[in-house]
């Protein structure tokens, strides 16, 4: 059976390219790059050569680029990092309900430790109203956290317009770019970021590695004190091998951001048009338009996504309901809940997130097997009449 | 995660459908999840002669409604009474921690056909 | 030129069987654990052996590991976690004075957020008086954090004495574990350990993966917020190769100890003696028995330690100055000096850090080079007169 | 991290040692790490005929030391005054920005050698 992976946005392959060019850094080029001695020279020269590379994806200067773990890693670090750092000036935090939970799961500990946090809703498209972020800001605003695309549906939020409120405001910025860069152009001048989280997994970079964006001036208090690496702002030993590997996967994403995402658009619009066709009842979750070129989110009325994904799974297939990090909990999205979707349709919801490597078969195959399992499953269902 | 048992149950659902003229049906929803089991009884001297379920819910849920209805095909009411959500689980060879709840739906929908079966008669 | 690395408590080359055993787990296995389908099932089970493994080492609980992305994440996790945790019961934290910057640095964070830290200081030797650390408690003592190792000069601290005390109190106690793990026995059960830092880059495994053993029952605010990973300790997508890497690791540290710190510390001997016998006003700095096999640092009055690194390195060998991520900040160690050794003998201190790979000839070679290098600098120095 | 002209001089430091009955010595420590630079001179008729130095300090304070003797060899102490630290820096291709400080010791050093030999003649 042909297995065919469509959960990409929860993470990816690693790319061969991006492998291969990790591997001399586990067993020969070894050396702490801070260290003076020949091991150390040889790996500082490959650290600083992946900071310009990552760099030079998201528009802005090598310095500042601050290697972290994860996604996970960056949100907190640039959340608590720049909450502390502004304390004096405010305590006020804006974000939205549909982040991810590195994101929100930050804001209500922040809540616990004097800072009030405003979560602005969005509409039935996932999409975030700019005059309800202009009318949420005080005087105490101190930092607006604004994702760049929803992880579970892929709208994506209007990052320029919400960079240039929080300018004309003196507000820091922070956006969770972590499923947007290498899948959409992403400009941190253009869009007047001062805070940028990345994750290597979501590009074809291995697990392990991410990287936060700090515009230069903008000051943040470290998550993880230590020695001196990254100018202060994170310590321990730099992940060499994952650093080079994130490198050269936004070296890749790069060049092969305008094909690739083309490509991924037309598999997904296959993918979106032969579902609705087959399968009545159904509907997208998320924005029409403004949306990442890779992701579906489609709800099958009567039944319960988790039932649809292991018939999916008997398959082959991969997919997911909403984000992999909530799959052990329960209940609904909240993203697709605050998008005020029907609790029914809600629960039927499940995620396509195309990569790299999928094909037209691939999306055919689903096309095939899809619509009866949601019949199949229907036809179990206490709500379903046909 | 789930056993094979579990997938198997999942995968061909015994007795899934409706019964037309029930003497009996139950329905019970989830507090923790909002999932729906229905159940359908034909009754004959106190005797369970067919069983029928619908689900909406997950994995788990499914396979737990088509495990109680062979269980309890057959037997009598008391017996079909004393089936319990943990007798479910175990006859599926478990379940994962967060997905016990899940087999609660499925004796208790039971049981609320069986009262309501009794209801009726009297 | 042979090249020959003795910078093994600064990092280690992966060990080949540990590289052999990740590969899988980039392209093939690349699943995220948290999913339902087989990309997730086939990770799932790899992450949980790894935890296995890695707990046996330490002789605790497979559920008593948290994975962390190195020793300085584990360090603050542990204690930012517990300080916060236990806040309510009291705000003062003992720890030394010759930890690691990822822990001295953590400690001066909580100074500025009403914590009050004593670090006691250590004798000659390198050594805790566990006497002091009892007349330190008070009534607000709720964390006790002393490293098991120390990284510079190798000295071992009574960790098990230090944890009875801290038992004996109802303290928590956090330890540093970073240099012990794989090159000396750990069992947290004997020493009663309530958190214990492990990184992955000393022993063989890849750098970027690291892990904090917790004691069930203690109660730790995560660093890392976001989804419910770890059990709600740590956010963040599992580094599944780097995890199973550290799996293997642990085996192989495990499997091999005795056999390899013996080794190590014939080698080390072998090191420390040759460079006493044959360079004068030289000495070892660190306890003469209660040290990690292989580790030495050793002074040789009169010069600079770094011009020592700089002609050892054009002759192909690396070794330290204290800890790589200090060596771009100027000025003696503060292990050194907290030693309370003459400052211009703590000048010259170099550490060899022996590791799996080096042989009798590395030594020889190094007894055969570095005396004339003393020689030389000596010959340049003001202050020595033959 | 250092340049080749560092390692080279650093390797092979050029004019290393005392002169005996110099005409002028001077000493410098660094107040930002504690190491030291004697500078001995040899003059005649306000000529650097000979100049030996004594460094204890990391590499680049070697290598400064070398590079400032060879530089102010043969010069008048005019010219050997005018030396610069950044000379210095600049004439070795340069030092890493936190080794910058180790070349004030060179210049610091010479300077305070002419003057003593200066105060010596008076
Ligand atoms: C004793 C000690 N603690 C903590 C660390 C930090 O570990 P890492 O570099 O993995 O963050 C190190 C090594 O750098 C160490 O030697
Ligand atoms: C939008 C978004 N933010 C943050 C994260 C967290 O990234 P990581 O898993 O690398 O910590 C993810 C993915 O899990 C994500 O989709
Ligand atoms: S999650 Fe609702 S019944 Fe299983
Ligand atoms: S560090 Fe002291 S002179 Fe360079």
């Amino acid at each position: 059976m042909k297995r065919i992976y469509m959960d990409n946005n929860a993470t990816t392959a690693v790319r061969p390219e991006v492998l291969d060019a990790m591997l001399p850094f586990y067993r020969e080029h070894f050396g702490n790059p801070s260290s003076i001695h020949w091991a150390g020279r040889e790996t500082g020269a490959a650290l600083e050569a992946a900071r310009e590379k990552v760099a030079k994806l998201i528009n802005c200067s090598p310095a500042e680029i601050v290697f972290t773990s994860c996604g996970s890693e960056g949100n907190n670090l640039a959340i608590k990092g720049a909450a502390e750092a502004l304390r004096e000036r405010g305590n006020h935090i804006i974000t939205t309900a549909v982040e991810h939970p590195a994101v929100l799961s930050t804001c209500k500990y922040l809540e616990k430790h004097g800072y009030e946090v405003t979560y602005l809703p969005v509409d039935g498209d996932g999409m975030l109203d700019i005059v309800a972020l202009e009318a949420a800001i005080t005087e105490k605003t101190i930092l607006v956290s604004a994702m760049w695309a929803n992880n579970e549906t892929g709208t994506l939020f209007p990052v320029d317009k919400i960079g240039a409120v929080a300018r004309n405001h003196g507000i820091c910025f922070h956006t969770d770019a972590v499923q947007a860069v290498g899948r959409v152009p992403v400009d941190v001048e253009a869009a007047k970021v001062d805070l940028l989280s990345i994750s290597g997994h979501k590009i074809g970079a291995p697990k392990g590695v991410g990287a936060l964006y700090v515009r230069k001036g903008i000051r943040l208090v470290p998550l993880i004190h230590g020695g001196h690496q990254e100018r202060n702002r994170r310590g321990g030993t730099h992940n060499l091998p994952g650093i080079v590997g994130l490198g050269v996967a936004c070296d890749l994403a790069g060049r092969d951001l305008p094909e690739v995402s083309q490509r991924l658009r037309r598999l997904r619009d296959r993918l979106e048009q032969g579902l609705l066709a087959a399968i009545p009842e159904s509907q997208v979750n998320g924005h029409p338009s403004e949306r990442l070129p890779n992701t579906l989110n489609v709800s099958f009325n009567y039944i319960e996504g988790e039932a649809v994904l292991l018939f999916l799974d008997m398959q082959g297939i991969a997919a997911s309901s909403g984000s992999a990090c909530m799959s052990d909990a329960f209940g609904q999205s909240h993203v697709i809940d605050a998008m005020g979707v029907d609790p029914m349709m809600a629960n039927s919801a499940i995620r396509f997130g195309l990569g790299y490597d999928n094909t037209c078969e691939d999306v055919d195959r689903v096309l095939e097997i899809l619509p009866a399992i949601v019949k199949k499953l229907r036809d179990m269902s206490p709500f379903y009449h046909e | 995660m789930y056993s094979e048992k579990v997938i198997d149950h999942f995968t061909n659902p015994r007795n899934v459908g409706e019964i037309e003229n029930a003497d009996g049906i139950g329905e019970k929803v989830s507090s923790s999840c909002g999932d729906r089991m229905k159940v359908f009884l034909k009754v004959e001297d106190d005797i369970i002669k067919d069983i029928k379920f619908q689900t909406y819910g997950c994995g788990a849920a499914i396979a737990s409604s088509s495990m109680m209805s062979e269980l309890v095909l057959g037997k009598t009411l008391q017996e079909a009474l004393d089936l319990t959500n943990d007798q479910v689980a175990d006859a599926l060879g478990g379940l994962p921690a967060p997905k016990l709840h899940c087999s609660n739906l499925a004796a208790d929908a039971l049981h609320e056909a069986i009262k309501n079966y009794r209801a009726a008669k009297v």
